[in-house]
């Protein structure tokens, strides 16, 4: 029996031979590592997104989100429902405070979700990776570990939004949530000072409104590079891609010349915890972090 | 429901048409003009119409104006201008539910770059359950023809080879991809989520 | 305890602060007996820390004095420095009140002639300077401080500074084994006047207060004002001590915004208004800059004179705008962010200090009233159920030193009031 | 009163003893100082300090005591003799700690020791413990004019702790303006609705109180006296007079709203569709709860707010002021509407909204019930139809515009009932116009002074009550524009300082800010030369004049400012402790080294409520000063007799520093005009200047605020300079 079971919600981007694969492969080593046992919401779909919006509306958003529930509540029972993805645990938390706040949108919702035969009960729980992680194993859990120290590389904790905003991680500032710092330096890595930690990556106006978002993207990696960071750490798989994909991009476009790898904590975790670069999904990286292979294959 | 062309100034008909219509739409008569949303916008200085003024304009009866402004649609759902809002207006979803209204309205600026990726988004999530990130993004890339798709695809194979070196792309994703067992069980869902929210607005789906 | 002894005659005013010293002395004055505790080590309260008032550009000061006077010329007033409230029961016109008093180390033969300060060596942040100096660990809290008498900070209890202290007076003041004393009274009615408490500017978090040196607070930028204060005077920024020029007045910091305090401060306006023409002093030949970011300027009845001439002085201007957030640049200066809403103008504006102007929270706030007091969304104090307590001040509602005055006056007729009504029911028993 | 028998009592403690030869100060104390007992202590604010005085006073028969040691402002508890003559020789603050350390200064620091004891004697010789006036005034009663709702709070508080109110009511009829109001804003949480005005309650409770009597249909025909002894004819409508005694007044007639045909191009006076609050209050109270019907009978279906009608005007055409209610009672009217009726288009035009302290609730509240607020200016409002259509420059979406709207409320401004201003000169048509309130029969007018825009406020911010006639108060918006919740607390307030002055009136004790004080000014008349400028220039019209034209002065009316003593040319007025010879016999007892000692001798004349408290500060704070000053504090600038300035310069004071408060409109003269009245005389110091053959920077004034004790520092020691520059006195040795 495993130290905690957890109903995991991955997500599209996190699901196999997705865009964010590699965090789905850290996030396994780093809960094989921590004992934590993560069993997958049988049949899950897609919570919608953010930019579910347009097409989407509230109702059918909130249906979808709450069939991923029901599927939790009759398959995994007693189980919080973790995301590793912001978008995702966004929705999940949205969608529970709403369906919490307004019994006549939890009728509606139940309504629709009847014709799937499958009903909303609300007694699970939306959390994040992180949540757990800092809620119920602790930094001294987190630490115990750690088998190899990433000293002598420098990171800049890259929270971005949809983890920090409106919920964010408890006891953590919109303006300067400290955890992925304390989770680098916990692994024996350097965190730097670093102003762009809650900037805004463009999310899914990346595809959409490419400049726009792309002046975002190169603020965040610019001021990596001003504050001497070698990699970015997040928690979010849409802030990875963007920021680590889209480098390219700017270079070609204006001449920039970055080459910044950019980690998930997990990944960190998981080469500190002693895991192979494969483990640590180093090799979905486009940037790649050759330090921390280095490290890893040591 | 009116429908009138211009209706009178500051005539509480739109603000009821919102609050109405519009997800969240109540909380829109709480604002009190003080502007932190449309500062805390990441995108802000690329639109015409800031929240706190799409509001006022509500309120003071400009539903044409309202509704074709490409405000909504640069939202980046950062959150920030609820995280700051002195009033707790939930502006996020206030502009996502203004912009659903006006997509379904039809009244939605034509070609807007970010309403064909959501509009595309949300279908191909609901085809199978699941995104598939090859069909999103070669959708995404051939919306405006295929001329201007191979040129785009062209331009960004950098990203996509990137990807799939990284096995972060599945090729393969093209013939289908992830998809849900109970797949008629959650058009269902979505079938009928989608009905009661048009008969709650007296649409027509 | 020493001097009267209380009786379900006597009044007691929690608070020494201006609305506290009111109501004490204009209870006093009409021939009652009372009793005024005050937590800290003076007399004086808030407003002994401001520089100058609005809209006349007077010294709070000077209104101290003059309540000072009264206070020393009236033996039916008796002060209890260091002293809190930690219970009261009983009922209107008969409470029982439980009081503690901290020990100060110092006793009445002090004369404040500074000799045990010379000998003491540690140093702590100066409480009355918002810790923007630091101050002998033997310090007389400031230059009015009543009663004029030394104290020493517990930090030193104990260590070789408080021996060093003690030898050093040579009338026998200095007192290191006082211990903290409870003593129980009777009094008939109670006034709290436990006044305010600025909003803790740390928790607006995209303002930076705490993480960048040059946002500070509207108090603290009180004593940079004042020429008794840590600067002389001067506008110096923290960060590196340079005079402040171009200065940014953040309104509503923390006030009329649910994610802080609900209600509106009232004072914040009218106290920005006044600190332009700080800076426009500090400047003489004009080089001050100063801005202010607000929603509504809240200048009311003849407050607006003030805003009008403050409007027609060329070194102040206006932005309706809640700023969204703040940057540091590399100098120290602070750019910020956010949109003029009066025709929607974005703004990334380059300022070398920041003052926020924050709202006002009452001190009460977070310490435990007797049960039957009355609170208000906000925490200030609407009285007693029973009738018998009253809130006067700004513990009563947000209040500029006017209206509190006039609040702690009228909360002094109805503590009269019981009494009033408690001799005449014993009377006719 | 025994026989005067003086002591000298003085402390060598806090370091004195160091620095300054205590032995020299006796010797002083005794032979020049003429004190019958001369004694030194370490610790003379000691217990063993005190009981030796202590002990001096009950079992030697001293009577006046001189103590020597720090400031008069230090250790008041500790001594703290009441039935004993009292001076205090600075030489803590005022030598050891302002005179630079070290040898070199041994002797100027000595030198100033000396004079001050000196000084000290020579005071001490000149006072008297005040006994008080043995005819004091005993009314206690409350004469309250104006039935309105401030006018029965502050009534009912009054009778409530014990006191009778009359209450003077010019209309037929209790109520005032809130009677005539459907509803008022709320006063307590949650602040989400209008709630009731309470009027019915307030009447009915000042109607079945048996302390209190009501004059309807009643105005003031005369009011004579002073607190304590006041007389008030009550006249009625029908032309009969009742005389009221009372011991104080509060006036309460509160406001007039500002008349909405000054704002044609608001449609105000000729637009049937356009109302002021109060016209929409009446069309309220006619609806009854239900729908709002306007003056024609149709029902409202759409309402405009503009806010700041005729207010906050800068043109100099109508208000200049905001009357700080409004944005508050717009609220509560728009909620008229849509409780009634939400679908009621209701939009609050506004330029800043105003709603301080929990006022923010009752915003929220409206906005919550779909009152719609903009920020806009309105340029015009004209008739549309069937309505009004409002052009307006809309702030927000910066854009001009229009809307329409079936009825306009304009929410225009409070005008104070203040009466007469007095200080307009009698021929002003503007004072013709006016009719007075409380039609005073004092020498210097028939109603309170006004402060600013027609209200009676107070001038100053720590002391809201203090207006410039002892025991009569103006409450409730005639003080200041304000809302019902103020006005309620206000009312309470006055209610007390109308008690407080009774009681002190009763005792013969001063009133704020010398409270407590038993002394008063006693004139010898057979002396006056009847040349009015104690009457005159009294900033609390205390004195009248007699019949023969000689000044009355109404002890329970002064506040022992001693103004009327500086302005005597003939030095008839006098307190017991506080005169002309007390200051000046200090002026007169100095050691004055001659014109070729290189030691000036300075004078101070501080003003002991700001100046004296600074150079104190400045010694605790040990910025140092040139030991040639000499400080004597004085009541105010204003009791400043010009005798003492021709005596100093006879002495051969080589130059007088008067240090006094900031005058001028936002004055901080305690005294509200002592300050500024020094200064007039001054100006006519120049003339005794030239006949003495003296330059004139040999007197010199300054503001000093309390905060100055770096810059008064600084003012002496430039000044120091300067007279050195000039040279000293050629008038030593002639004194």
């Amino acid at each position: 029996m495993a130290k905690k079971n957890i109903a995991f919600y991955p997500g599209c981007s996190s699901q196999r031979k997705s865009s964010a694969a590699n965090y789905l492969v850290s996030v396994q080593s780093m809960c094989d590592k921590l004992d934590i046992a993560m069993n997958e919401i049988p049949d899950w779909n897609c919570c919608g997104a953010s930019i579910g919006y347009a097409e989407g509306g509230e109702l059918p958003r909130v249906a979808i989100t709450a069939r991923n529930f029901a599927l939790a509540e009759k398959h995994l029972p007693g189980q919080d429902v973790v995301s590793t993805c912001a978008a995702c645990w966004l929705a999940n938390r949205e969608t529970q405070e709403r369906l919490e706040a307004s019994p006549h949108l939890r009728a509606e919702t139940n309504e629709a979700l009847g014709a799937a035969g499958l009903s909303y009960q609300g007694n699970t729980k939306a959390r994040h990776m992180v949540e757990v992680l800092i809620e119920d194993i602790g930094y001294e859990g987190l630490k115990a570990p750690v088998v190899k120290s990433l000293e002598g590389i420098k990171f800049a904790g890259y929270v971005g939004c949809q983890t920090n905003r409106p919920f964010g991680i408890a006891g953590e500032s919109f303006e300067n949530p400290q955890y992925l710092d304390k989770m680098v330096e916990l692994a024996g890595g350097e965190a730097v000072p670093y102003d762009q930690k809650v900037t805004c990556c463009g999310g899914a106006l990346a595809f959409s409104e490419p400049e726009k978002s792309q002046k975002q993207i190169r603020d965040i990696v610019e001021s990596a590079y001003d504050h001497g960071a070698d990699m970015i750490v997040t928690p979010c798989p849409l802030c990875q891609a963007n920021v680590e994909v889209y480098q390219s991009e700017i270079n070609k476009k204006q001449g920039t010349q970055f080459n910044m790898p950019v980690l998930y904590y997990s990944q960190l975790l998981t080469v500190a915890y002693g895991g192979t670069a494969a483990e640590a999904g180093l090799d979905g990286q486009i940037i790649r972090a050759s330090r921390l292979e280095e490290i890893a294959g040591k | 429901m009116t429908t009138a062309n211009q209706p009178a100034a500051y005539r509480n008909d739109f603000l009821k048409e919102v609050e109405a219509n519009v997800e969240e739409g109540h909380m829109v008569k709480m604002c009190m003009q003080c502007g932190v949303c449309a500062g805390s916008c990441p995108l802000g200085s690329h639109w015409e119409h800031s929240p706190q003024k799409i509001f006022m304009m509500i309120r003071a009866g400009k539903r044409e104006e309202v509704l074709t402004s490409d405000a909504m649609w640069m939202c980046t759902s950062c959150y920030n201008c609820i995280a700051r809002c002195p009033r707790k207006l939930p502006i996020t979803h206030i502009m996502h539910g203004l912009a659903n209204y006006a997509h379904r309205l039809g009244l939605a600026p034509k070609g807007q770059p970010t309403r064909d990726f959501a509009v595309m988004f949300w279908n191909n999530l609901t085809k199978t359950g699941r995104v598939n990130e090859l069909k999103l993004t070669l959708g995404h890339y051939f919306k405006d023809g295929i001329g201007a798709g191979i040129k785009k695809g062209l331009e960004m194979k950098g990203v996509g080879l990137g990807l799939l070196k990284a096995k972060r792309l599945n090729p393969m994703e093209i013939l289908g991809g992830h998809k849900l067992q109970d797949l008629a069980g959650f058009h269902a869902i979505v079938a009928k989520a989608r009905e009661i929210e048009d008969r709650r607005r007296g649409l027509s789906s | 305890m020493t001097g009267n002894i209380a009786t379900n005659r006597t009044v007691l005013v929690v608070g020494g602060g201006i609305s506290g010293m009111t109501a004490a002395l204009e209870a006093a004055e009409c021939g009652k007996e009372v009793i005024l505790v005050e937590k800290l080590p003076t007399l004086g309260g808030r407003t002994a820390r401001l520089y100058r008032y609005f809209p006349k550009m007077c010294h709070p000061t000077c209104g101290l004095e003059i309540n000072l006077r009264r206070i020393k010329g009236n033996r039916k007033v008796q002060v209890l420095t260091m002293t809190e409230v930690v219970a009261v029961q009983g009922r209107r016109g008969d409470y029982r009140v439980s009081l503690r008093i901290a020990p100060r180390h110092v006793n009445e033969n002090c004369t404040a002639c500074g000799d045990c300060a010379k000998a003491v060596d540690a140093e702590i942040p100066d409480p009355f300077e918002y810790g923007l100096k630091t101050t002998k660990a033997a310090y007389l809290p400031h230059a009015m401080a009543y009663p004029q008498r030394y104290v020493l900070d517990p930090s030193i209890i104990g260590t070789a500074d408080a021996e060093k202290a003690q030898a050093a007076c040579k009338v026998g003041a200095i007192d290191v084994a006082m211990a903290e004393e409870t003593v129980d009274i009777n009094v008939g009615a109670v006034i709290w006047a436990t006044g305010w408490k600025p909003y803790d500017a740390e928790k607006i978090q995209p303002y930076g207060y705490g993480r960048f040196k040059n946002v500070i607070t509207s108090l603290e930028f009180e004593r940079l004002a004042d020429p008794a204060g840590p600067t002389g005077g001067k506008l110096l920024r923290p960060s590196d001590g340079k005079e402040a020029r171009n200065i940014a007045f953040i309104q509503c910091a923390g006030s009329r915004d649910e994610n802080h305090l609900r209600h509106c401060s009232r004072i914040c306006c009218m106290a920005s208004l006044k600190q332009t023409q700080y800076v426009r002093e500090a400047c003489p030949d004009g080089s001050g800059k100063s801005t202010i970011y607000y929603i509504d300027i809240r200048a009311i009845d003849r407050f607006e004179d003030f805003y009008q001439n403050v409007q027609k002085d060329p070194s102040v201007s206006f932005v309706k705008s809640k700023v969204a957030r703040i940057a540091e640049g590399e100098d120290g200066n602070l750019v910020l962010h956010g949109v003029n809403t009066e025709g929607y103008h974005r703004y990334a504006a380059d300022h070398d200090l920041v003052v926020l102007a924050v709202g006002m929270e009452p001190e009460a706030k977070g310490i435990r009233l007797p049960e039957d007091i009355v609170t208000d969304s906000s925490g200030f104090i609407e009285g007693s159920k029973d009738e018998g307590m009253f809130g006067a001040g700004a513990a009563a509602s947000p209040l500029d030193v006017n209206r509190a005055t006039q609040s702690a006056t009228a909360a002094a007729l109805r503590a009269i009031q019981v009494i009033h009504k408690t001799a005449a029911t014993e009377t006719a028993a | 009163m025994s026989e005067m028998k003086t002591a000298a009592y003085i402390c060598s403690g806090c370091g004195i003893g160091d620095k300054i030869d205590v032995k020299s100060l006796e010797k002083i104390a005794t032979r020049e100082g003429k004190m019958a007992l001369v004694k030194s202590h370490e610790f003379l604010c000691g217990e063993a300090g005190v009981g030796m005085i202590r002990n001096d006073i009950d079992n030697e028969g001293v009577t006046h005591v001189m103590i020597a040691g720090c400031s008069r402002r230090a250790k008041t508890e500790a001594f703290h003799f009441p039935t004993t003559a009292m001076a205090r020789a600075n030489l803590r603050e005022g030598v050891l700690w302002v005179v630079a350390e070290g040898d070199e200064h041994d002797e100027v620091r000595q030198e100033m020791a000396d004079d001050y004891v000196r000084m000290g004697c020579a005071e001490l010789k000149k006072m008297q413990v005040p006994a008080g006036n043995p005819a004091t005034a005993q009314n206690k009663r409350i004469l309250v004019v104006g039935g309105g709702f401030s006018g029965m709070t502050a009534a009912l508080a009054a009778a409530e702790a014990g006191y009778e109110a009359v209450i003077v009511e010019k209309t037929g009829e209790l109520g005032g303006w809130a009677g005539k109001s459907w509803k008022r804003v709320p006063g307590a949480a949650p602040y989400a609705d209008p709630q009731d005005t309470g009027i019915a309650d307030l009447i009915a409770r000042v109607k079945s109180s048996p302390k209190i009597t009501v004059h309807l249909s009643s105005t003031l025909a005369e009011t004579r006296g002073a607190p304590g002894r006041f007389a008030a004819d009550v006249a009625t409508e029908s032309g009969s007079v009742t005389t009221e005694e009372v011991g104080a007044i509060i006036q309460a007639n509160g406001f007039t709203p500002y008349d909405i045909a000054k704002l044609p191009e608001l449609g105000g006076g000729t637009n049937p569709n356009v109302v002021d609050h109060a016209g929409l209050e009446a069309l309220a109270i006619a609806a009854k709860g239900d729908t709002i019907k306007r003056a024609d009978g149709k029902e409202v279906k759409s309402v405009v707010f503009l806010q700041c009608a005729g207010q906050r005007d800068d043109s100099g055409k109508h208000l200049p002021y905001c009357s700080g209610h409004c944005c508050a009672t717009s609220i509560k009217q728009a909620m008229y509407f849509k409780d009634a009726n939400p679908n009621v288009d209701t939009v609050v035009m506004y330029q800043d909204l105003r709603v301080p302290g929990m006022g923010e609730d009752f915003y929220r509240s409206a906005q919550q019930k779909g009152v719609v607020f903009t920020k806009g200016k309105a340029a015009a409002v004209e008739p549309a139809g069937d309505g009004c259509r409002v052009a307006f420059r809309d702030l927000i979406l910066d854009e001009d515009t229009a809307l329409e709207a079936d009825l306009v409320v304009l929410a225009t401004g409070q005008v104070a009932n203040s009466g007469v201003n007095i200080e307009l000169p009698d021929d002003d048509p503007a004072k013709a116009q006016k009719t007075s309130v409380l039609n005073l029969a004092y020498r210097q007018g028939k109603d309170l002074p006004i402060l600013k825009h027609g209200f009676n406020d107070s001038h100053f911010i720590c002391f809201p009550y203090e207006t410039r006639r002892t025991g009569i108060y103006a409450v409730g918006p005639v003080r200041r524009p304000m809302d019902a919740q103020q006005a309620e607390e206000d009312a309470v307030g006055a209610a007390l300082k109308a008690i407080q002055a009774v009681e002190n009136a009763s005792l013969g004790r001063a009133a704020h800010p010398r409270s407590g004080d038993l002394s008063f000014p006693k004139v010898r008349l057979e002396g006056c030369t009847q040349c009015k400028r104690c009457t005159v220039e009294c900033p609390f019209g205390a004195i009248d004049e007699d019949e023969k034209r000689f000044p009355l002065f109404n002890e329970s009316r002064c506040r022992r400012c001693g103004t009327c003593m500086g302005a005597c040319p003939v030095r008839v007025i006098s307190f017991e402790n506080y005169n002309v010879d007390t200051v000046g016999s200090q002026i007169k007892c100095l050691d004055m080294p001659d014109e070729f000692s290189e030691k000036p001798r300075i004078l101070i004349l501080a003003c002991e409520n700001d100046a004296y408290p600074a150079l104190d500060m400045a010694g605790l704070q040990r910025h140092v000063y040139s030991a040639f000053v000499r400080a004597i504090p004085v009541r105010c600038l204003g009791s400043t007799n010009l005798v003492w300035i021709t005596d100093a310069l006879n002495s051969g004071w080589d130059g007088i520093i008067m240090m006094g408060c900031k005058k001028g409109d936002d004055y901080q003269c305690h005294f509200v005009k002592g300050s500024e009245m020094a200064h007039y005389r001054l100006s006519k110091v120049d003339d005794t200047l030239k006949q003495l053959g003296l330059e004139p920077e040999r007197v010199v004034t300054h503001e000093i605020a309390i905060t100055d004790n770096v810059r008064c520092a600084q003012i002496i020691n430039d000044y120091v300079a300067q007279i050195m520059e000039i040279g000293l006195s050629p008038m030593k040795g002639f004194g």
